[in-house]
């Protein structure tokens, strides 16, 4: 038996599989495909403090490789999170973590606050890094400092394991991942979608209600892994490694660059029983390779 | 409806004239319950270009073969390489997807379609006449030689027809059909390209019948997890995918 | 008739396709395929003061829709280029550009101001964006300070038509645009390659021998388009765009979002005569479109 | 040479073992001079994870026929969808690429393959034949069943067999045959896995004969653009597409 187990510093996870927010609804969108225990953790949906319609129709592009959305985090707000959604999902035998955005600082920390009170939701991911909405979210991500501010405002709040979710739209992601290191983030994940653009050159209009959105997919993957490497070499937090992972060869690649666990995203859309798929694949390399551990593959890179 | 990710085995394709196809599928355990409207995302292997699943509506079921047939146009490269899967080859379907056409009883009820919205309406067809109402069904389609497959309709009910160019059935747009004026129908179904489907749903307000609509739009999952498929409401945006394609028009802000 | 000539202010190209350095050899490797003459124009091989080795195989990796290269700059150096392939390249009918780059600031300037005095050199492209050389290739084009220095410094000394290559890596594009337009730089071209990365599995090994490289290819071509787009809102000089342009759709999607002409990188290798494919292409989608003159193309993007 | 892209027909696909076989491919036009040592590079359609062609050695060349073989390997998902080529179907092509084998005259010549290293090995033996060469082709193989090909050979010359397995010709690794030490060999040429031609390269340094390699490595464009597929050598980086694929064992940093 190998050991499929993984730690992001208190929060025990049974294998290294998660899901990324925003592709994996509730979780339940997929109760008839997997057996959701089978998962290290699922992230659900963005939730705001308030509701959200989110971006107008068109929404959505498919590019080489990957796709761009615009969704814009429609969501009916975190209280409705807590009384309609939690008590349907809270029985789930994995981690459920909440994905917690915001456009002012008041909004995440109201957010974090509130879903603290959950018993069953031992962390959130907050995430500083959505391209899709104009009021800031992706703001926050872009600069040390209010990357810094926010991390610090809601783990004055927030006393459960603080995953923040960083933006790969900027120059040096290392700064920003030391940055909400320093305010007390429990780990980091990254990467989010990169922003992207598609055009119909027969119609002659952005493809996208928004004309700018995020590009995720197995397009992002080369970017997404140089960065867990970069950031890997830069924090000593453990990171949560995604973008464009399709397979367990991907996910086994980025815990080589440094990821402790993994999320699964757009792969989703394609292959709904994935995640499942990618537990199995990572088990069967370990043995292949007679590797005992699976945190032996964390950052085992071998650098010439 | 359980939601199932399964590998099918084409059967047969049939092709109905330059782009336009029927691919029969088979089930390699026995099917489940499929409601008319439903629609299927199918993966695409072997194109360099095609990413996501694409969706497609569900045009007839044949428990007894244990069959989901696809009336596909070829639009892209996944379409097209969809059009040259042979016998024997293997397709990854996801399904049963999204809701489905009401389902009235003892009405009189007319079936509108052009272009490949004519898909779902087959299935449709068998569902509306097993339920004992009376169902007419006119196609809208460019010429004659795009006037495909009325014998499969003609076993559940009328069928009509209007080409674009007059050299089959009646000239012009199914909305300029004559039986519109002539007869009077209970309910109103439609699918095609938004013009037509838009014209239809005129012509049902006006005449204060029922109509639902099928809409087609960009899907990424198809099964409620992505939220890039919403169409606008009355109530706000709605997920196509799942709370959808069918709505009555008085729900669309048409 | 309808006209595909288009201006990067004084440089005059008799269509908008130009091929992107590092991609295209000294244009001799594609005579065999096709004739120069139709073409926009060309970028030479990036080109340093002295003589440099590049990187060490493996220097590529294929990924989704893309590839991963880290070449290093390899090339003879500006004195073999004017002595040894000037004479033999400048007879081409075609505008030929060098494609400039550096470690340091005097190199820049000293090479540049050697293909100053090149009569059939009518432009430069300065590559402050090489993700592959650790000197520092990038540095200069991640920060607005840096990269107002090396432009200032090289426009004393380059007369010609001063193209700008802008990198990719960074938070705000417009922000290294702006600072170019107002050193005098004439035109910029974008993007670079995105700085990625790609492992093998099963050896755990990076695929690249600098374990980094540059990502180009489709892959890339929703973030380049959104570059772009950016940059036009934001500068008066005109704009060169580049990034997984396979064909000629993609080449007017880019010319819609605001390029005065483009360039063709990676689909050289995958069709040797993608570039003169491309020219027909646009002059086939105007014809269809009723487009008499491409200028009207030029950020022509219809946004609601 | 001028190097050329075309569109090639496929004649015929022969199946060899579980994972290696031969493709005929037709030029449409009369073919070029074509050298031995020399690769061609492909275009795959149809493969979603395939971006980039793929460099493959020439196997041989009938200019009778007009037709270049191709002996490749199912490695990934590329060579996996040429293995799928049927009569008919088209392969773009760009080639001749790359330098060329020597040709010495009236030399006792050994050439020893590998694995999918034999490839250019088949052609490289008509010619060494034609020039009047003494011509030794010694293949290493895992068993018997991977020994093809053996009456092509002999057509040029005499062909020698190592198995790891011993089930056929003498048993072990090509560099263990008794001919290397039987006979006294002028020239050696080598192809095959690095371990194999280092292996061979040091019997030629020891007994003092020529030796050429043909290397295989990462390659984007495969016509000197990229300068991707560099091989250090004792005069520094050379470009293994256009300055290779067969290098002078001398001139390796072996
Ligand atoms: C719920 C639903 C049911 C559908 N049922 C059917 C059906 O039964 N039969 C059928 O033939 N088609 C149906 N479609 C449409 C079908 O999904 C698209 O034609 C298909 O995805 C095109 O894929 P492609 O790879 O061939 O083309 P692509 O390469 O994806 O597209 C080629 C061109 O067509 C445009 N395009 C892409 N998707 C659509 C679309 N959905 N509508 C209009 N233009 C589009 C693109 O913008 C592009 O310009 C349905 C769509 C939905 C959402
Ligand atoms: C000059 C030259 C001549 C060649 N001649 C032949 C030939 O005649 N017959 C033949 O079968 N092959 C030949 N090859 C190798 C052939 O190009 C590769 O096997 C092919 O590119 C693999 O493509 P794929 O899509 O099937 O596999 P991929 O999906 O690209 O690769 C699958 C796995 O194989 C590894 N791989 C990829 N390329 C190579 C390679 N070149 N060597 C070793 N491992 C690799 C990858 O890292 C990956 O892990 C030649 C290569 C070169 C450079
Ligand atoms: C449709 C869609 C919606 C998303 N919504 C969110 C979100 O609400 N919050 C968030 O942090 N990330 C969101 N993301 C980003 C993903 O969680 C993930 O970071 C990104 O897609 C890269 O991973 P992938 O390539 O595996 O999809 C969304 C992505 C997609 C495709
Ligand atoms: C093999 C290779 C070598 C390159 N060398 C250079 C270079 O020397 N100078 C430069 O400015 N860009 C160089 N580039 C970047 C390209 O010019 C271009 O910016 C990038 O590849 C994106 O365009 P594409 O997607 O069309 O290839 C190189 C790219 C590749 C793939
Ligand atoms: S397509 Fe994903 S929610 Fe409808
Ligand atoms: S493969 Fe491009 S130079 Fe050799």
């Amino acid at each position: 038996m190998v050991n499929l187990g993984v730690k992001l510093k208190d929060l025990s996870l049974k294998n290294p599989v998660m899901t990324a927010s925003g592709t994996f609804g509730f979780g339940e969108e997929f109760e008839d495909f997997i057996d959701l225990s089978n998962l290290g953790g699922i992230l659900v949906k963005g939730t705001t403090r308030h509701h959200r319609e989110g971006n107008p129709y068109p929404r959505m592009a498919e590019t080489p490789s990957g796709m761009l959305n615009a969704v814009g985090l429609q969501n009916k707000g975190v209280e409705n999170f807590c009384s309609e959604i939690y008590p349907r999902i809270k029985h789930y035998d994995t981690n459920i973590l909440v994905n917690v955005s915001g456009s002012v600082i008041e909004d995440y920390v109201e957010t974090a606050a509130m879903i603290n009170d959950l018993e069953h939701i031992p962390a959130i991911e907050l995430n500083i890094s959505c391209p899709n909405v104009k009021e800031g979210g992706m703001a926050f991500g872009t600069s040390c400092a209010s990357a810094a501010e926010v991390v610090k405002a809601v783990r004055q709040v927030y006393k459960k394991h603080l995953m923040v979710k960083l933006s790969p739209n900027v120059t040096d992601i290392t700064e920003i991942a030391k940055a909400v290191e320093a305010e007390g983030a429990d780990s980091v994940s990254l990467i989010n979608t990169l922003l992207g653009m598609a055009i119909d050159a027969e119609t002659r209009k952005p493809l996208l209600s928004t004309v700018t959105g995020g590009l995720s997919g197995p397009a992002v993957k080369p970017v997404a892994l140089r960065m867990v490497w970069q950031v890997f070499n830069a924090v000593k937090i453990p990171i949560v490694g995604l973008g464009g992972i399709m397979n367990a060869k991907d996910a086994i690649e980025f815990m080589l660059a440094g990821a402790t666990a993994v999320q699964i995203g757009t792969a989703n859309f394609i292959d709904p029983q994935v995640t499942e798929k990618i537990v199995v694949g990572i088990e069967d390399y370990m043995k292949r390779h007679n590797i005992q551990d699976i945190n032996d593959l964390i950052g085992a890179l071998q650098v010439r | 409806m359980k939601k199932l990710v399964q590998d099918f085995e084409v059967l047969q394709r049939k092709e109905l004239n330059d782009d336009h196809f029927v691919l029969d599928v088979k089930a390699l355990e026995p099917l489940p319950e499929i409601r008319p409207g439903q629609f299927v995302n199918v993966l695409v292997k072997d194109s360099n270009t095609t990413f996501l699943r694409r969706p497609l509506s569900i045009h007839f079921v044949d428990y007894e073969r244990n069959t989901i047939s696809l009336y596909i146009k070829k639009i892209g490269d996944g379409t097209k390489k969809l059009g040259e899967l042979k016998e024997g080859d293997t397709l990854n379907i996801v399904y049963p997807l999204g809701n489905q056409y009401s389902i009235p009883n003892n009405a009189n009820t007319l079936l509108v379609g052009g272009g490949c919205g004519v898909a779902p309406l087959l299935y449709l067809a068998k569902h509306l006449n097993q339920a004992g109402n009376k169902v007419t069904t006119l196609l809208g389609v460019r010429s004659e030689k795009d006037a495909v497959e009325l014998d499969a309709y003609k076993e559940y009910g009328n069928i009509l027809v209007t080409t674009e160019d007059g050299s089959f059935g009646e000239k012009g747009y199914p909305t300029q059909h004559s039986i519109l004026e002539k007869e009077k129908f209970d309910y109103v179904f439609t699918c095609g390209p938004e013009p037509m489907m838009k014209a239809v749903a005129a012509y049902s307000t006006q005449k204060n019948i029922p109509c639902e609509v099928s809409l087609e739009n960009t899907m990424a999952c198809g099964f409620g997890a992505c939220l890039c498929c919403v169409t606008e409401t009355t109530e706000g945006n709605k997920c196509t995918c799942t709370e959808g394609p069918v709505f009555n028009i008085n729900d669309l802000k048409w």
